[in-house]
């Protein structure tokens, strides 16, 4: 017996050890130092969240004056499930074979990738997973795909490099990975890239992809960006996003 | 594993002595077991006659025809007789003589004996029909695992304790598709106290979900539908120990559990029950586990959440050395016999990695055939969840390392609650990744000659040879009033229970032991012989 | 340098690494499988919850159609810590000396308490700590006072036995503890045991008092308990405050 | 701690065939270090001089004088010389003399020189002073570390990475009273990039804080005053490796920094600099460390956060050989050599525990004198938090059984964010917790002769052998170009900082090597002899 047999999908709650039960944990520094006090606003912040019977279930004095505590409480409110919209990139899932196929039919030229780690970001393992030959989880990445031509610039990318090299190429589609986000520094680098290319007058000539391990398509879609891949993406996912993104927006005759 | 491999270089006569002693101790009770029958022991054989359901009250048919009975005094003769006899004088099958004697219409003890041969035939045959049909559920459980495996040793052993069988099954199925193999469903609280077990599916327990042979019977179903699915036998667990230890063993064999709770002493010592009521029905729920070939598990950690972990350290070998010599009088081979202990040291210990690795390697050697079982820390857990999945590698560690066969295993949530179903998940990942991690680290180390783990097992060896010579000279009722284990002291008549010992009467006749003891056993317990 | 010295009193909000960030961290399980709905439902919680910045950092398949999530997430909002009030128990701290001095000259009798585990809860070691000779951490335990006559009746009580025993002893106080908490079972027992004592007219004479893993003195006085203890209580927290109380209800000469 | 025994039975032949190696490696280097100097290296001199802030444009002013140097070709005589020079010309001291070149009242090269001899002798002397006043800090730290002492091995080392001093100074201290023994303040992304060390006390990094001198010398301070709470010093720790390598040595010589991670090769693998920038700036900088008595750290951990942490498992040990030959090429005795390594086995790898014991261990008993540091598992440590914690636990285990030095603990949340400030308590926790619970450990645990662990030891040092034999042959910049570790290839010619290399002329001059190389090593280096 499975556990959505006996659920709702209207009303989605937190399961602990019985059904709608709404248990969650949660953990969190105060920066108070131990006692009554602090622990009383601990509760407090999980009442404020709407938890109810909350419990401070462990306190630990961390020294300077905070205090860690680890907290149950119970969400006492149900999610609809069926009404989740998930913003997704909108793609048929297609194999190397296949996608090279799609490319030679419906674009008739090859495919030209240009991509980058950008601003002072040095991670680029996630980008080479997505470009280089061998790939990731045992997918090709692009510069494998022969109707692609994938040119990865490497890491700490200044955004002016990224696009003289995309207006040189002629690139179809650009490729940025982040994957440092304290205080947002992806954000602004995002951003950055998109204002210059709308300087430029370029936006709508290329297709533009983001990705990293803090990056969902929601985010890269209010950012300006066309496409935002997370944590899991796989090559031919992108191979596949961008091939027929250039079929729909009839970018196939440009090059 | 190197299980046989001595790598503690422990002084083998002292484990002999000890061994020894455990045997006189366990001999010095033989008497008293054979000369006593107990309400639960009767009620047991009501049950593996087919005697099931409750009266309008609710009460147990097995109680209603021990208590019918009881009254009269008939138990000094055995329920077996009784029911053959009423049995055969009204034609009825033995469920309609226990209706009718739920109806008032029928005192046991008042049916007229027309022919007492015919009816020890019929309770023998009926007897009979029980233990085959307990030997075609074990032969069906030989089945199961000759066909899916069990995995690698340890065996991750997990609990459920809703309270609820239906969720009971949800989060049971669920980790064992994560990979548990063994699943123990928590008895709701106090169970073990009732003089009786609770029938039907139930949904209302506290801490755990009541043992019912129909609890039983829905789980097992589950875990069967789900073994086929992940082409693995799951083992299931629950509690012979406490007042109806027999009981529950007949309904574990019925209803193919694979493992139950069942130590000698824990319900004397942690529950106050009566220690002539425990020593008796130890014995007889032991032999049915091992006809039905279950694996007993013994509750040796309980000794350490009172006591001192490091210092009361001998008491569980000791004890285990008792238990393991109480379980070979009852027929359970080494390999039926999971002696338990525990991860007990509190992590502010230093070495206290070191003194585990000593008790547990020592453990596996003096006792190298059993499936030892190895209990997670409990007492010193607090609701720091990483400091306690933290410690849980540690466990999970020394039990790969020392070659343990059934690990309980720790969940991160044990200050606070009964395990959430992500709390269960997180312990069998954390096992599996050490288990895995640290595949062949005991074929791989040796601890160094008279170092400090070597003398820790030597210690402990030590004190438990001279706490059980110690014992061998009082005797075990004796130990038990003088709170030598876990600090508890029992005088011999109190406790729950005392009033449900029934001296046998020369007439006494109860037709299992005959069926499901080996022969040779019975022959030197017979003739008070060591076994 | 201590963070109270930066931070405001009247706005306290978690902290993960920068002063007033709000980080949190939150695990749950939901009904559903893996996927990209389940995620969207778990950060939809979050969201409800009031966090922002929600993040879903791991997701984990528990089969039979439950996932289990790690969020993270930032609280928006402060607590005024200078109005928080926290319900405690009001009394002098005294020693094991003073105590009993106490008793002798403002009581001026012997101080009688009665204490169990009730219910079916088998859990001792917590009133053990507070009763027996040896107490805990170091603190002698009330069997030792000199100036109480303390009787411990262990585990599994019922409520109806403990009032029994209360009444034939002439109890000053009545000692609960309650360790087993599921489906709030504690609740339960420790209401039936108000519910009888009122029943028998003994509810203003005798000081009821409750403790446990999950007691505080606020559920305490709810239930209609004097005083609850959680977890880190020592023995002459609960002696001082029997015997101040005894004094200020005006018990003393009673017996 | 059983450093120096013998418990993996290495083969000691092939050790010295790799040791050997590596010596013939670094010394062919030897004559391109000697032959170059470098424009941080000239701003390291003008650093120890004595100068120091930025002009209007938040330019450093060694830079502004270095680079007013550069641009009339007076660097391959040295800054020293045109330093001694000008402050003999003008009367000024050597401060204002760097602004008056800021403000461009002053070109270096095109001050008359009046007297050469009394231009050296003030650049000697202006030497001499820094040189002294390295060796108060370093005096006042030996002072310190007897007074307060440093706490047990493995040392427990922790990071600060908020980007704000004040905010990383916070976390810092509590990481410090909850037991940290070692804090390392990472620096901001991508400043080892920048050919110039910024100034002032900062607050916006991302993912680290800025090393500026400001920041250096208000964190010492703070861990100071911790210190004399606690009674324990602390050891503070910053990055060396970059385009600035001797500034940063030289601002932590004089800030008492303790440990620095300075590596001969990371630099190029792993940030893209120019090969023969880097040789150059490693020499002088690990001179700074060296007569500053402070520790350094090397990142071979970097190769597996690439490379297959079970493949490439001997680039780490060949690349230990290389730099700990450039360290004493340097000046740095053993102890202050804090080899690295990583345990970064795929937790899902069968006997990962046992490989990485092996590893460990022979690391170890290959460089007994040296403080190693072992970094935790970064690369497949996913947001499951509760799983990281576990692998802390084996990783931490793995430290203190074979006799690690430096632990630089792992952070539960590593694939989430930078470390909040309860994961660092979590960490230490746990590092406390391990360390304890199994304190001797490595007294007590043997390894099997030709077991596992033992093979894989062996296994690791022949291909690492191998690999330093092969290396011997081609040369280590050929060996760089055809990336033969990590998987990097870098040209020669190529990367980042090549134009900041500028050959030395006859008449260059610099203070520092015979102020601060032991006299006996500089002999040596000089007749190219063995060090
Ligand atoms: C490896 C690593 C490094 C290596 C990088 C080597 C290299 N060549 O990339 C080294 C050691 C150099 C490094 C350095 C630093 N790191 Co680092 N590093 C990591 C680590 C351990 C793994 C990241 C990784 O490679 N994951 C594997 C890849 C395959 O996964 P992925 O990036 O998510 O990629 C997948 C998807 O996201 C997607 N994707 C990614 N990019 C793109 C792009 C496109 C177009 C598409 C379609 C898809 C896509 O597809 C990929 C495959 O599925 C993480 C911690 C962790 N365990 O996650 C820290 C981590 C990312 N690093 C961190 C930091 C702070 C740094 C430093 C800034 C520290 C410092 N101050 O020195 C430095 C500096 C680097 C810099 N200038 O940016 C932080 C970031 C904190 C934050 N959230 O802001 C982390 C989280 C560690 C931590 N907890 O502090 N790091
Ligand atoms: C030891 C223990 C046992 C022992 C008890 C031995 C004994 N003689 O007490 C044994 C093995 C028998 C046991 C059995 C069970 N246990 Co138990 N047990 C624990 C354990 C490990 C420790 C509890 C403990 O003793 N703590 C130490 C004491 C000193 O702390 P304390 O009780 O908080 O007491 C302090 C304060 O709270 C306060 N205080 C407490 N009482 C009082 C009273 C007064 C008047 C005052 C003033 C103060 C006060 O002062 C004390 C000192 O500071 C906990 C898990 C854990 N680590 O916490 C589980 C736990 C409490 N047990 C649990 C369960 C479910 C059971 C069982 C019901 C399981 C079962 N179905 O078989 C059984 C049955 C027992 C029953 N019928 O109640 C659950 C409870 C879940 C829940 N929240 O509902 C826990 C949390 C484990 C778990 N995660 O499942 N258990
Ligand atoms: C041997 C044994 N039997 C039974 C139990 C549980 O029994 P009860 O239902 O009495 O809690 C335990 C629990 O620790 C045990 O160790
Ligand atoms: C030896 C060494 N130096 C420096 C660094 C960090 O340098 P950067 O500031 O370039 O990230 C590391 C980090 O891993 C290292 O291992």
């Amino acid at each position: 017996m499975t556990a959505t047999a006996r659920l709702k999908m209207e009303d989605v709650r937190p399961y602990g050890d019985t059904a709608n039960d709404g248990d969650v944990q949660l953990s969190f520094t105060l920066p108070l130092p131990p006692g009554d006090v602090a622990t009383e606003v601990a509760k407090t912040i999980a009442r404020r969240l709407g938890l109810e019977e909350p419990a401070v279930v462990h306190s630990q004095d961390l020294t300077n004056d905070f205090t860690f505590f680890i907290v149950y409480g119970k969400v006492p409110f149900g999610v609809d499930a069926t009404r989740i919209e998930v913003p997704k990139v909108q793609v048929e899932s297609m194999d190397f074979e296949e996608i090279n196929e799609f490319v030679r039919r419906k674009i008739g030229r090859k495919v030209v990738v240009v991509g980058a780690s950008t601003g002072t970001d040095a991670h680029t393992l996630g980008l080479d997973a997505i470009m280089n030959m061998k790939g990731y989880a045992g997918k090709y990445g692009l510069e494998r795909y022969p109707e692609f031509v994938a040119v990865n610039l490497g890491s700490q990318v200044p955004n002016e490099a990224l696009v003289a090299k995309a207006i040189e190429l002629g690139a179809d589609a650009i490729l940025v990975s982040q994957t440092v986000t304290q205080k947002n520094i992806h954000v602004k680098n995002l951003t950055e890239l998109v204002e210059l290319l709308e300087a430029e007058g370029l936006r709508d000539q290329v297709i533009l992809v983001c990705g990293g391990p803090r990056i969902t398509h929601e985010l890269a879609v209010e950012l300006g960006y066309d496409a935002g891949f997370g944590p899991g993406t796989l090559p031919p996912m992108v191979a596949s996003y961008i091939a027929q993104e250039i079929v729909k927006r009839g970018l196939a005759k440009r090059g | 594993m190197t299980m046989g491999e001595a790598l503690l270089d422990l002084d083998q006569k002292l484990i002999e002595r000890a061994r020894q002693a455990a045997r006189h101790i366990t001999a010095g009770i033989h008497q008293h077991i054979t000369a006593n029958t107990t309400v639960t022991i009767e009620r047991t054989v009501a049950r593996l006659f087919g005697i099931d359901g409750v009266d309008e009250d609710d009460v147990p048919l097995p109680n209603v025809v021990v208590d019918n009975l009881h009254k009269d005094g008939g138990l000094k003769r055995g329920a077996a007789f009784w029911l053959g006899n009423a049995v055969h004088y009204f034609g009825y099958d033995v469920q309609e003589v226990a209706e009718a004697v739920a109806r008032g219409s029928v005192d046991l003890c008042k049916v007229p004996v027309k022919d007492e041969t015919e009816a020890y035939h019929i309770a023998q045959d009926l007897a009979r029909k029980a233990a085959d049909r307990i030997a075609t559920v074990r032969a069906k459980r030989e089945e199961y695992v000759a066909r899916l495996g069990m995995g690698d040793e340890p065996h991750l052993y997990v609990i459920v304790a809703t309270g609820n069988i239906h969720e009971d099954i949800v989060q049971a199925t669920a980790a064992v598709r994560e990979g548990a193999d063994i699943i123990a469903v928590i008895r709701h609280t106090g169970q073990s106290l009732l003089d009786y077990v609770p029938y039907h599916a139930t949904s209302g327990g506290f801490g755990g979900t009541y043992a019912t042979q129909e609890n039983f019977r829905i789980m097992r179903q589950a875990l069967d539908e789900t073994a086929e699915d992940i082409r693995r036998y799951p083992r299931l667990v629950n509690y012979a120990s406490g007042l109806c230890m027999p009981e529950i063993a007949a309904m574990g064999a019925l209803e193919r559990l694979d493992m139950m709770l069942n130590d000698a002493m824990y319900g004397i010592l942690f529950r106050d029950i009566n220690m002539k009521r425990t020593f008796v029905d130890q014995s007889f729920s032991r032999m049915i586990n091992a006809f039905a070939g279950i694996v007993i598990n013994t509750g040796e950690d309980n000794y350490l959440t009172t006591d001192d972990p490091v210092e009361a350290a001998h008491t569980v070998l000791a004890s285990q050395f008792i238990n393991e010599q109480f379980a070979l009088r009852a027929g359970l081979p080494p390999k039926q016999i999971g002696l338990g202990h525990v991860f007990a040291i509190y992590p502010d210990v230093e070495d206290g990695l070191l003194y585990s690795l000593a008790q547990a390697r020592m453990t596996r050697e003096i006792f190298p055939e059993a499936p030892l079982k190895y209990m997670p820390p409990t007492k010193h857990i607090t609701g720091n969840i990483f400091k306690s999945y933290a410690e849980h590698v540690m466990f999970n560690l020394v039990s790969v390392a020392t070659g343990q066969g059934i690990q309980l295993l720790g969940m991160l949530t044990e200050a606070i609650h009964t395990p959430f179903l992500h709390d269960r998940f997180l312990a069998i990942d954390n096992a599996k990744y050490v288990f895995n991690f640290a595949r062949h680290l005991s074929d791989e180390v040796l601890y160094r000659k008279d170092g400090r783990i070597q003398e820790r097992a030597a210690q402990i060896l030590d004190k438990a040879t001279l706490m059980l010579e110690e014992i061998e000279k009082i005797g075990l009722m004796t130990a038990l009033e003088r709170g030598l284990f876990a600090n508890v002291k029992r005088p011999k008549e109190g406790g729950k229970g005392a009033d449900g010992v029934v001296p046998k009467g020369p007439d006494y006749f109860n037709p299992f032991p005959e069926l499901m003891l080996p022969p040779e056993l019975r022959r030197r317990l017979e003739r008070g012989e060591a076994v």
